[in-house]
């Protein structure tokens, strides 16, 4: 399985800002925020492919890039969940319906849903790195017929830290999907999993000469989920990974997000981990 | 007990030969234990082990003005309790069914009365405990770095 | 290398008979690095392993985009390094000194060769491995409760 | 060496409320202060024994019971170091200097400094547990003298949740004091240890058979430490702890604070390790 950086079909003026309204905001943690945004010139939905990102701008404080959460067969509505962690990003999640914002893209590569098609999928996600494969699940839910096993691992620091906790509970509720939630630490209430996610990868059944995974999270939990994917006879090549940068101009023009000889936001985010453990050494994590 | 299938979803006892498995199996006691059960309380002496066939379990300690935490959780697949050949030889945790769990439950009397007599038994099983508390090891320093927070 | 000084500070080899101590310790090298140098790097083969005699030392971990961060430091009495007796074999952490130290450094192929060939030396490492790592994994857990943090 | 608690010789009028006047805010790391204050009516100033609290009450918020953090031969200044956790910490942390808030007390036991005299001495202290001991040290300090080896040990979340950093880098350079330092999480400038306090036992020198630890922390790190003390051979009736508990009225009137038979706001909040054990259960933590 190839997870080749695929080109953007999608945008056609690269640097073209759109202005988005924004329709409703859902507090998801204490810091983070999901947004619901529709486009507001009049013009053609924002399409997207799963793992996608955009550069999100707010007039007169600065631009970032965020993964897009939402649906990709129900672009009418785009979706971005954002964490709270510098001045951008606490003036997006400062928004309230109503208000237009710039948006850029969608810019980078994909995660390889159609690719896998009739394959056992393993998504693995950590954190805020939820967001990111959402689209995903959303395609692989809407194909389900389409896929072997589906199991969907998701580590979080605290019961209140997990994101979408309703579909949490819709997905742990189907006969075809294998949900584990893990938590660093429990609450006196959290009656699951503590721990890392690292030992939930017993519990999952597949293939492994016949799988594709998805992982998105932290890097070092990336790596060690990796190897342990690796250690149970997947090869790597199947694995793919979505990474963060500092991306600045998302088309590749202004190199703040190079590394090596590629750019994240051309050639990534999502790479397949034999390409990432070559290039940004993170053997060496 | 017959533990063949067991072992083969679960990497643990894979360096151990056939032989010592096996034997270790004929000291099981299959044990069905309801959710909610108080599986050995931190601080009283550590005399037995289990292996989890089904269910999770809660490591929980508490203060006695605080709430009890839980540290960690382990699943089907989990040697359950290391602290029976470790010193000094008591719980450091309290153990909860979080839900209706079986195991093979061992006599750590009788394991390590077997590694006294045997000595390979006692280096094979050695081994597997060395492991499994670095496999471990290395898991919570993972958690401890506390990843999903902000950077 | 004459480590009974040593020995006598630790607690960690006092399960472990005066002759297999005196044999281990007939294997060390003495070494002296200074501060601020690299002993080990992760995920590099663990085929090392170490007292450490004076000083400190940090084991780090650290991504392509993050800063290293310091997971504990061991000082005098420790032994550093278990990985050389644990699958993968590879060093989970990098380690740098602190200060300037002296170890008793080890070839681990050579103690593992000293192993296969006296069954009881095997055994009394492997104990002192468990225990050391087992130790450990109960003061990280404790780590891990974040005690002095707000209730 | 017996840590009996100790009848309280400075209370005559044990519910009587003095004014005092706050003359300097400290703020310690991002939710601890430490505040002086000086007795506003004009009366004596309130002498204390290390280890002994006061019942702090800010008017029209509330009362809290407070360890007394300051030099029980300058009694001139009432010191205290208060942690903001609910709404009277958070009002006290808010004070500024010339307001006037009321204590009572001094109340409770105290840590057998004097008893210990010619002994070797151990300090264990973990995150806001190094207030309650500041007082014992300041008088071994000034005592110097009169004990063997004096050791301290601190441990903390963060590098930034040291308490009174200025003053552990004095200890620290002292050639007749063993300070060592240990937090659960370093950063990137932290050069100290990193790690649980009780290895650092082993880098102390003391006679086992002629010492006194002073413990004082969370309840599970102030056990471990008893242990690992006891396996270096050290009696346990030579530990005291200091317990923090619900007091409410500071005298053994109101049962808040009452465990087994005693009360700790009488017979506390210091006691000997043995008593602790047995009463609070605390061999079951």
């Amino acid at each position: 399985m190839v997870v080749a950086p695929l080109i953007t079909d999608t945008v056609t003026e690269p640097m073209m800002l759109r202005p988005f309204e924004v329709t409703a905001v859902t507090q998801e943690t204490h810091d983070t925020w999901t947004l619901d945004l529709k486009v507001a010139d009049g013009g053609d939905d924002l399409r997207f492919r799963p793992g996608q990102f955009t550069m999100m701008y707010v007039f007169g404080v600065g631009e970032v890039p965020i993964s897009i959460a939402g649906n990709p067969s129900h672009p009418e509505t785009l979706v971005h969940t954002v964490r709270a962690v510098g001045a951008v990003t606490n003036a997006i999640c400062a928004l309230r319906p109503g208000t237009v914002i710039g948006i850029r893209g969608p810019y980078g590569s994909s995660w390889p849903v159609v690719a896998a098609t009739g394959r056992d999928i393993i998504i693995v996600a950590g954190g805020i790195g939820l967001a990111p494969v959402r689209p995903a699940i959303y395609h692989v839910l809407e194909h389900r017929e389409s896929y072997g096993s589906v199991s969907i691992v998701y580590g979080s620091r605290t019961p209140s830290d997990l994101l979408y906790i309703d579909e949490i509970h819709d997905w742990k509720s189907r006969f075809d999907l294998n949900v584990q939630i893990t938590v660093d630490r429990g609450d006196g209430t959290w009656m699951g999993d503590v721990g890392v996610v690292t030992p939930l990868l017993n519990r999952l059944s597949f293939d492994a000469n016949h799988a594709a995974a998805i992982l998105c999270g932290p890097e070092i939990m990336m790596r060690v989920i990796a190897k342990e994917l690796a250690r149970r006879g997947m090869p790597t090549a199947d694995v793919s990974v979505s990474l963060e940068r500092n991306v600045k101009c998302g088309v590749g023009f202004c190199g703040h997000c190079q590394i090596g000889a590629s750019f994240i936001c051309k050639d990534g985010p999502v790479v397949a981990y034999d390409d990432v453990a070559d290039r940004l050494g993170m053997e060496e994590l | 007990m017959n533990l063949d299938a067991w072992r083969e979803r679960s990497p643990m006892f894979e360096e151990m030969s056939d032989e010592h498995f096996a034997f270790l199996a004929s000291l099981a006691e299959e044990r069905e234990v309801p959710g909610g059960a108080t599986l050995f309380r931190v601080n009283t002496p550590a005399d037995r082990f289990y292996l989890v066939l089904e269910g999770t379990v809660a490591l929980k300690i508490a203060g006695p003005s605080k709430p009890p935490m839980t540290i960690q959780t382990v699943g089907e697949g989990a040697l359950l309790g290391l602290s029976w050949h470790l010193p000094p030889y008591r719980w450091q945790w309290t153990a909860e069914t979080r839900e209706p769990c079986r195991f093979a439950e061992f006599d750590a009397n009788e394991v390590l009365a077997a590694c006294e007599t045997d000595s390979d038994f006692d280096n094979a099983m050695l081994r597997i405990i060395a492991r499994e508390a670095g496999r471990r090891l290395h898991n919570v320093r993972i958690q401890l770095l506390d990843l999903y927070g902000r950077e």
